[in-house]
């Protein structure tokens, strides 16, 4: 009995002492599609930082006798019926005379087996590290022994490791923009909010004026306006830099509309009663009760700079090769003769579909947490 | 329950504050007195004693309470503080970070003890943030003045590292009411303190305001519709009516002898068991808006004994023999009530 | 409130003249004009003609300083409603822009009203029964629209379509109605066609429609009044669909005019994929080969469309919410 | 496979023998037949019957393999107005025309003109309209409308400059009428590419008089004028004429009487553009039934390429080469028995190329781009055998870029040269060159110490891309690094005008008969940018980078055997001197070819009939437009 009591007595301390990201995490760990999402968003990432370990070949690496090769099937069991440490057989490739489509068939007879921090050519990590291992490949590479798990592209290049490596890209290109965007929508929209009457009017006016901007047409006109020969990386960052500067305009009606009702909090006027300067007002009472929510706009805000990743790449106003961005890939997976012919290629879009889906799951599930003292 | 009122000095004095709202009318008219939320009111708050502010939601009394409290600056009158140095302070005038010097006397009590507590901050963080803002104390001493200040409103010191959601609505008012002791002031200002209470544990709030007041020599403004919570606490009351006194005395001179028709309506909707035979008044129509007040006596419309006069003049608040005051053309005599 | 929103109107009226002005940079921003653009295709076509070019430079006026081009395109707009001349298709931008706007708006209008129809149930369900299976299901499924992105989905749709039931699918109309005056026929043709479109680009609006109206009847039911009306004996439907739904709609009519701007843009790729005569398209290709009053036209009209949303957006707030008119004194 | 027949003697002798041996067979005796809906009107009295709207000698058509039927719609495609040129050369109304009567065998023969001559010195030339013919109202065409041309639509004070085509130097060519049927051209000096030069170039030798008076100041009155500038919705009566203009335009404006065998009725903007048959049109086939055989033709709108392809494979697309990229070939071969059609094969002349600018602004590149050991180090880098396979599905041919076989003029030894895959060469003629620091990466550094980087500016997609990189590949291998600019189209002339471009990636074209169009070789041609800078200073169109090359530099030969060949006193010697031209660039690689003679896919709908296999196409002979297009026929 005592000991039950002394537990149930920790465990109402411990609820009576949470602060408000404590109860926000619990609450948090309750979404449990959030919870996988925060897992698949960081295994991502974890793909992305160390993308050229993670990929078993160099993303642009070609085979010029493995174009368009559909995915290798891992084998687990011997061509005589055994079990078998996992291996891939070789593929043989064969062009239709008549078509003059490529086919593949595998030959049984030859087996490269498969293993973890494989040897490989060597190369660079993060263009400074020399490595000559790979978390994943064939044990003893040779001629003619490839591991294309995922397919190969129009150039034979392994579709795997350009989805890792373009992950990369994809996950962290817009988030210069993003963060500057918020920056500046939680400043003027903070403005706007706090002090009211002609700042908010100026603000306000400003967001109506940048919102009716269509994006499109500035993206060209950007895209075009800046000067030649740059890394095409370069030049997107540019733009979506230039862009953040008018795309504040949402985060900061978000951080208008949580000013004006934290203004009108009780708990705000008891602090100004209680001495306490604007800036400790705005810093300590007021930053911390919408901040989650911000993290949480925010979190949702990156798929939607990934989608818009695609499609701007698809409109050819964003990335183009050989820069390798998902969205690259998949305006070079957007043909009929690929969904007819060499379906795997879209398998790009399924890593945009898992990593927006998994943002989103998370942007909602920390949306929940964010106001932790809500009654859902 | 009556204290020496004529003995004691004023503490704050109020006269014809007033308080609007505006609103733009057509396309570049802007009105800047449509709404008249207070509407010139007068009152003295004397030292030691506790007054109550009564009136139905709506009447301006949660404007008054902002506006004496400096959260709101008045359209025009003066407040007037006497502070703890003597000098008298100018509330009404005061701006931004001059406020400061009043709350160093003037605390508030909030209505809701769930908003008004940062939910993000400890129970120690929110009692010392005066303390600190004050330059009071810090650290461990803020610490132990902490615990003294909540041992004073009747919570244990274990509660200091705990936030507000571990506790109740009682609880809270008191860590509220912690807060507001933690400058030590001269004036207390409760708007609507228990009116989110149980019945019971507003008692024990209640209680522990008239405790306080014991042994601090506290000052109370009362702000409240709740003419109950005014019979047990209160010194001095002023009924307000649309932005305006209508009425205003001693405690027990007013519940025996309301002056005012309104008054006299209030009481009569208060349950009492003394006075079992008394016929309940019922007001006629509805509050009539602060953006459109009805010309004379703001109450004419629900008033059944509204004259011609009434409805053309406004009455002026006069003061009467034995220091009661009251704004009406016909008021009642004792013998109609 | 009158008074507001006339003020509000007025505020319209110096924000469109900025946004006249940044419409007609926009199509500045590139370097060359059309006649770049023309000559590129004379040359490739092999009859280009520096002569031709300078004289139409001439003509066009494209010698002439920014600021008297776009003087003199206000001023035909403002005088003479005339948005100018499409160079590439060679008729006047009013009567190239109408029928595609129409359009435009009539896809945008379809989808908003069937995501509608899609969402509102879902969600409200959603909300009755919260982490139920098919609230999960629902969520899912809506996220999904919302994560694929839509040249993607509609590629796929479209060669399913064609696979299996060897369906045509693209643009919205057969081709024996496209130039036809439109019948009954023609309008069951359009509808045939639309569905296509509509799962698109409903899909990737739906899932944040549902989420949204979830959370708003969830908050909705929490109040007093829902517990008063149940204790008084309506039966479930009735109380959700009296008061909950009702006060949860407000804050969709009020981004109406927010979201056909966004549906809008994001029709662009979709149109492309799907050959569909819409404005996105028209506009991209007339940025493309720097057509600027038709570029700058579309842009215009586009900005004036979001603007002219925004107003009733904020109109609707104001009835909706009158507290929203009060200025401090 | 040579275009002899156009420029030796014979040739002219060929086409003028030609209608006089088909002025004997169409004799007057023959009747004429007729579409079924055009007698439908003669009988009701709506039009005129078909001996009186054809002229008095008709044009002979042969079909290639039968008579045909009338009717029918020929449905194709259209990517929008910047596309015009796809539908409209299906139909140009052509004094003098290419003809392609087997795979190779080209030829000029009159179109409207019945027959021409020229004269010894190719200094005059007499055209001959065909008596009787009509405009597509039933007006007849005389030498009236070639004068109102000449007087008032071209030249000073005239809506339009003079072409180009007629003039020599500043001097313009002198256009005389003889008779109402004939009329003459005379140069100063002899011209002998110009018959050849006119059926390929954009100037139709007349205009409708009667009908394009109401818009013109010599004839109609400032109200007029104003009336239909209104009625055009355009600004002024400037606006109705020229390229652009809308009144003169058969592409835009329906009413414009034209000499083409279909007239539009549903112009753009619609969404579906529609022409129908003239049924003035002035040829018949070789059993006097009048031409066109079918009735429309449509082109759909589409924005993505990936549509078009869709309407291939659903059959909604009947004959048609004009955006078939070689790369869908698979697609489209697997998708013949759902669309009902088949891929045919013609090849084409263009060579897909990579063109180092000498001049670039990069003062450092631009040095070893000057050298030839440089430019042949990157050539023999490449391995265009695994390009053609991988990118051409195999179906091309790697090679020099020059004008191809097939070609008027071509020169064998320069399309084979530096293509054959040497890298050790390569490696070694760099090194020879003194490129042999590396950096980090490995590769080689310039002698300025940067790291050796070339960048391709390009305004192409999908497969061209993939080219790109498989050419960075190899190049790699040879320790050059190298990147892509992928720019849009506008953008991408931009910059060559700009001289913004290190490299530039084009495809050389129009090699069917260089001559005629010879900036390539010149370096005056902006797509074909190997020497900007150089070909500005001969262009002299004030540009301020430009500059002369240096003494003795190969141009200075070049554009001097250019300019003899333009005004030789006949065609041998213009493609003798073109032969020493090409001669001259297969001196020293000056651009990279890679691969050429790649397939041009038609997609050809098993219900046409009519439609020849294996011709070459080129934009010079008017794609498609080769085909006299008036005797494809559907089948049903």
């Amino acid at each position: 009995m005592t000991d039950i009591s002394q537990h149930e007595s920790d465990l109402l301390k411990s609820y009576a002492e949470a602060s408000g990201f404590r109860l926000g995490w619990a609450k948090f760990r309750k979404h449990k599609l959030a919870v996988v999402s925060l897992y698949i968003v960081g295994f991502l990432y974890i793909l992305a930082i160390f993308a050229e370990f993670m990929s078993p070949y160099h993303h642009s690496d070609i085979n010029r006798r493995h174009v368009l090769a559909p995915p290798q099937v891992v084998h687990f069991v011997d061509h005589g019926g055994g079990v078998s440490w996992p291996y891939v057989r070789e593929l043989k490739s064969e062009r239709d005379p008549i078509t003059r489509r490529l086919s593949y068939v595998e030959d049984v007879e030859t087996k490269h087996t498969l293993r973890l921090f494989a040897p490989s050519e060597p190369y660079e990590m993060w263009g400074f590290i020399p490595l000559e291992t790979r978390f994943l490949g064939i044990s003893e590479p040779k001629r003619g022994a490839t591991m294309f798990l995922l397919g190969t592209d129009t150039l034979g290049r392994d579709v795997l490791s350009r989805i890792i490596r373009g992950a990369r890209i994809s996950l962290s290109i817009g988030l210069v923009g993003v963060a500057l965007s918020f920056v500046i929508g939680i400043v003027l929209g903070g403005m706007s909010g706090y002090y009211g009457g002609w700042v908010d009017t100026a603000v306000q006016r400003t967001i109506d004026f940048l919102q009716s901007l269509p994006t499109i047409p500035l993206w060209m006109g950007l895209a075009a306006a800046v000067p030649p020969g740059q890394d095409p990386i370069v030049t997107y960052l540019m733009i979506t830099v230039i862009l953040s500067i008018i795309g504040w305009t949402g985060i900061a009606r978000v951080v208008r509309g949580r000013f004006l009702a934290l203004r009108e909090e009780d708990f705000v006027l008891a602090a100004r009663i209680s001495g306490a300067s604007e800036i400790r007002i705005i810093l300590r009472h007021m930053v911390p009760s919408f901040a989650s929510h911000i993290i949480a706009s925010l979190t949702l805000s990156i798929p939607e700079m990934i989608l818009a990743e695609t499609a701007l790449s698809f409109l050819g106003l964003g990335l183009q090769s050989p820069a390798v961005s998902w969205g690259v890939l998949l305006k070079d997976a957007q043909s009929l003769q690929v969904i007819s012919q060499a379906p795997w290629l879209l398998i790009p879009g399924l890593a945009v579909v898992i990593t927006v889906l998994a943002f989103n799951f998370l942007g909602d599930g920390l949306r929940d947490a964010s106001d932790p003292y809500g009654k859902t | 329950m009556q204290s020496a009122t004529s003995m004691t000095s004023p503490l704050l004095e109020i006269a014809n504050l007033k308080k609007h709202f505006g609103q733009s009318r057509g396309l570049f008219k802007y009105d800047p007195h449509a709404v008249r939320a207070v509407n010139g009111i007068s009152l003295t708050v004397k030292e030691g004693e506790t007054t109550a502010l009564v009136g139905e939601s709506g009447c301006g009394k949660s404007t008054a309470a902002k506006l004496i409290s400096g959260a709101l600056a008045p359209t025009s009158g003066d407040i007037r503080l006497r502070t703890r140095d003597g000098t008298l302070l100018d509330v009404a005038t005061l701006r931004g970070s001059a406020r400061k010097k009043l709350w160093r006397d003037v605390q508030l009590i909030f209505q809701d003890p769930f908003s008004s507590l940062n939910p993000r901050m400890t129970v120690r963080q929110i009692i010392a943030e005066p303390l600190r803002n004050f330059g009071i104390a810090r650290g461990e001493e803020a610490t132990m003045i902490v615990a003294d200040l909540l041992d004073r409103v009747g919570l244990q010191s274990n509660a200091m590292n705990r936030y507000p959601h571990a506790f109740s609505g009682g609880q809270r008012q008191r860590i509220g009411i912690a807060r507001a002791l933690a400058v030590n002031p001269r004036l207390v200002i409760g708007d609507e303190p228990v009116s989110a209470l149980d019945v019971s544990v507003a008692a024990q709030i209640l209680n522990l305001f008239q405790s306080l007041k014991r042994d601090l020599g506290l000052t109370y403004l009362l702000i409240t519709h709740d003419l109950s919570v005014v019979r047990h606490s209160a010194d001095r009351v002023a009924v307000m009516y649309l932005g305006q006194i209508v009425e205003e005395n001693t405690t027990a001179a007013l519940f025996s002898a309301p002056k005012h028709p309104y008054t006299h309506a209030l009481l009569s909707a208060v349950p009492s068991h003394r006075e079992k035979e008394k016929t309940r008044v019922v007001l006629p129509g509805e509050v009539a808006s602060a953006r459109n007040l009805p010309t004379g006596c703001a109450f004419h419309p629900r008033c059944a004994l509204a004259t011609d006069l009434c409805r053309k003049v406004t009455p002026q608040i006069t003061t009467g023999s034995n220091g009661s005051r009251v704004a009406c053309h016909t008021p009642l005599d004792e013998a109609s009530t | 409130m009158t008074g507001y929103i006339i003020r509000r109107i007025l505020w319209f009226i110096p924000t469109l003249f900025a946004v006249s002005i940044v419409s007609f940079a926009i199509i500045q921003l590139p370097p060359g004009d059309y006649l770049t653009v023309l000559e590129a295709q004379m040359g490739a076509e092999g009859d280009y003609s520096p002569e031709v070019v300078e004289r139409l430079r001439e003509r066009f006026g494209f010698d002439q300083p920014f600021l008297v081009q776009y003087g003199k395109w206000m001023w035909a707009m403002l005088a003479h409603g005339d948005l100018g001349y499409s160079f590439e298709w060679r008729v006047p931008v009013s009567s190239l822009i109408g029928e595609y706007m129409a359009l435009t708006v009539a896809v945008t209008a379809a989808t908003l009203i069937a995501t509608w129809i899609v969402a509102l149930p879902i969600g409200i369900y959603s909300a009755v029964r919260p982490y139920s299976v098919f609230d999960y299901v629902a969520t899912v499924f809506g996220f999904i629209g919302k994560a694929t992105p839509n040249f993607l989905l509609a590629l796929i749709l479209m060669w399913l379509a064609f696979v299996y039931w060897g369906a045509d699918v693209s643009g919205l109309f057969s081709p024996e109605y496209k130039n036809a005056p439109w019948t009954w026929d023609k309008i069951v043709d359009l509808f045939k066609h639309l569905w296509l479109p509509l799962i698109v680009l409903g899909t990737s609006g739906a899932a944040s429609l549902i989420r949204q109206m979830r959370a708003n009847v969830l908050d909705e039911l929490q109040k007093p009044y829902v517990e008063a009306a149940r204790a008084q004996g309506l039966p479930e439907w009735r109380v959700i669909l009296r008061y909950p739904v009702r006060v949860a709609l407000n804050p969709f009519l009020s981004t109406i005019g927010t979201t056909i701007p966004e549906l809008f843009s994001g029709a662009v790729t979709t149109a492309i994929v799907l050959n569909l005569p819409m404005a996105g398209p028209m506009l991209l290709r007339a940025l493309t080969s720097q057509d600027m009053y038709l570029a700058g036209s579309f842009i215009f009209l586009l900005s004036v469309f979001t603007l002219i949303g925004t107003l009733i957006s904020d109109i609707l707030l104001t009835i909706v919410d009158p507290r929203i008119q009060f200025d401090e004194a | 496979m040579r275009i002899t027949s156009l420029f030796s003697p014979s040739g002219v002798g060929m086409a003028v023998g030609l209608s006089a041996l088909l002025l004997s067979s169409t004799a007057w005796s023959q009747t004429y037949s007729e579409a079924p809906e055009l007698a439908e009107m003669v009988a009701a009295g709506s039009l005129p019957p078909v001996e009186e709207r054809l002229p008095l000698e008709p044009r002979v058509v042969t079909p290639y393999n039968e008579i045909g039927t009338y009717g029918g719609t020929w449905r194709r495609a259209f990517k929008g107005p910047s596309d015009d040129r796809g539908p409209q050369k299906l139909m140009e109304p052509r004094i003098v025309r290419f003809v392609q009567t087997a795979p190779g065998e080209f030829g000029i023969e009159p179109a409207w003109a019945s027959s021409y001559e020229i004269n010894e010195t190719s200094t005059e030339f007499t055209f001959h309209i065909r008596e009787g013919l009509k405009w597509s109202d039933g007006h007849p065409v005389t030498t009236e409308d070639v004068l109102f041309y000449f007087e008032d639509v071209v030249g000073d004070d005239n809506p339009w400059p003079w072409p180009s085509l007629l003039k020599q130097g500043d001097e313009r060519a002198v256009v005389m009428a003889v008779n109402a049927y004939t009329f003459t051209v005379s140069f100063s000096q002899p011209s002998p590419l110009f018959v050849t030069r006119l059926a390929r170039e954009y100037v139709w030798m007349a205009k409708p008089a009667h009908y394009l008076k109401q818009f013109h100041p010599a004839y109609a009155s400032a109200e007029e004028l104003a009336a239909a500038a209104a009625e055009f919705e355009v600004a002024g009566w400037e606006d109705l004429w020229g390229r652009r203009g809308k009144a003169e335009s058969y592409w835009v404006n329906p009413d414009v009487p034209t000499l083409s065998a279909w007239t539009i009725t549903t112009p753009p903007p619609a969404d579906q553009v529609v022409f129908e048959r003239n049924p003035y049109f002035y040829a018949v086939d070789t059993e006097g039934n009048q031409l066109p055989y079918i009735d429309a033709i449509t082109h759909d709108l589409f924005q993505d390429t990936e549509t078009l392809n869709l309407w291939v494979a659903q059959g909604r697309i009947d004959l048609q080469q004009r955006h078939m990229g070689v790369g869908n070939f698979p697609f489209f071969k697997e998708n013949e028995a759902a669309g009902d059609y088949e891929v045919k094969i013609w090849s084409g002349l263009e060579v897909d190329t990579l063109w180092p600018n000498q001049t670039t602004s990069d003062v450092v590149m631009a040095e070893l781009f000057q050298q030839a050991d440089f430019r042949q180090a990157i050539n023999i880098a490449i391995d265009r055998d695994t390009i053609n396979e991988i990118v051409f599905a195999g179906l091309a041919t790697p090679m020099q870029a020059g004008p191809p076989e097939g070609s008027a003029i071509y020169n064998e030894e320069l399309i084979g040269k530096w293509s054959e895959y040497d890298p050790e060469a390569a490696n070694a003629l760099l090194d020879g060159m003194g490129l042999t620091e590396r950096d980090g990466d490995g590769y080689r550094l310039r002698p300025d110490g940067k790291t050796l980087e070339i960048v391709i500016t390009s305004a192409l997609f999908a497969s061209d891309i993939d080219m790109l990189e498989l050419v960075s590949e190899f190049w790699s291998d040879i320790g050059i690094k190298t990147s892509l600019d992928v720019v849009e189209r506008t953008l991408y002339l931009d910059r060559v005008n700009a001289n913004e471009v290190m490299m530039g990636h084009w495809p050389m074209g129009r090699a069917a008969f260089f001559l005629i169009d010879p900036g390539a070789y010149a370096a005056t041609l902006a797509d074909n940018s190997w020497a900007t800078a150089w070909g500005e200073y001969h262009l002299d169109r004030g540009k301020d980078f430009a500059v002369a090359p240096p003494e003795g530099h190969i141009l200075h030969d070049v554009w001097a055997k250019l300019d003899a060949a333009s005004t030789a006193a006949s065609q041998e010697e213009a493609i003798a001197l073109g032969e020493e031209v090409l001669a001259i660039h297969a001196a020293e690689p000056n651009w990279v070819g890679v691969v050429g003679a790649a397939p041009n896919l038609f997609i050809r709908s098993n219900r046409v009939g009519n439609f020849p296999e294996g011709f070459i196409r080129d934009d010079i002979t008017r794609d498609i437009g080769i085909i006299p297009t008036e005797q494809l026929y559907i089948k049903e």
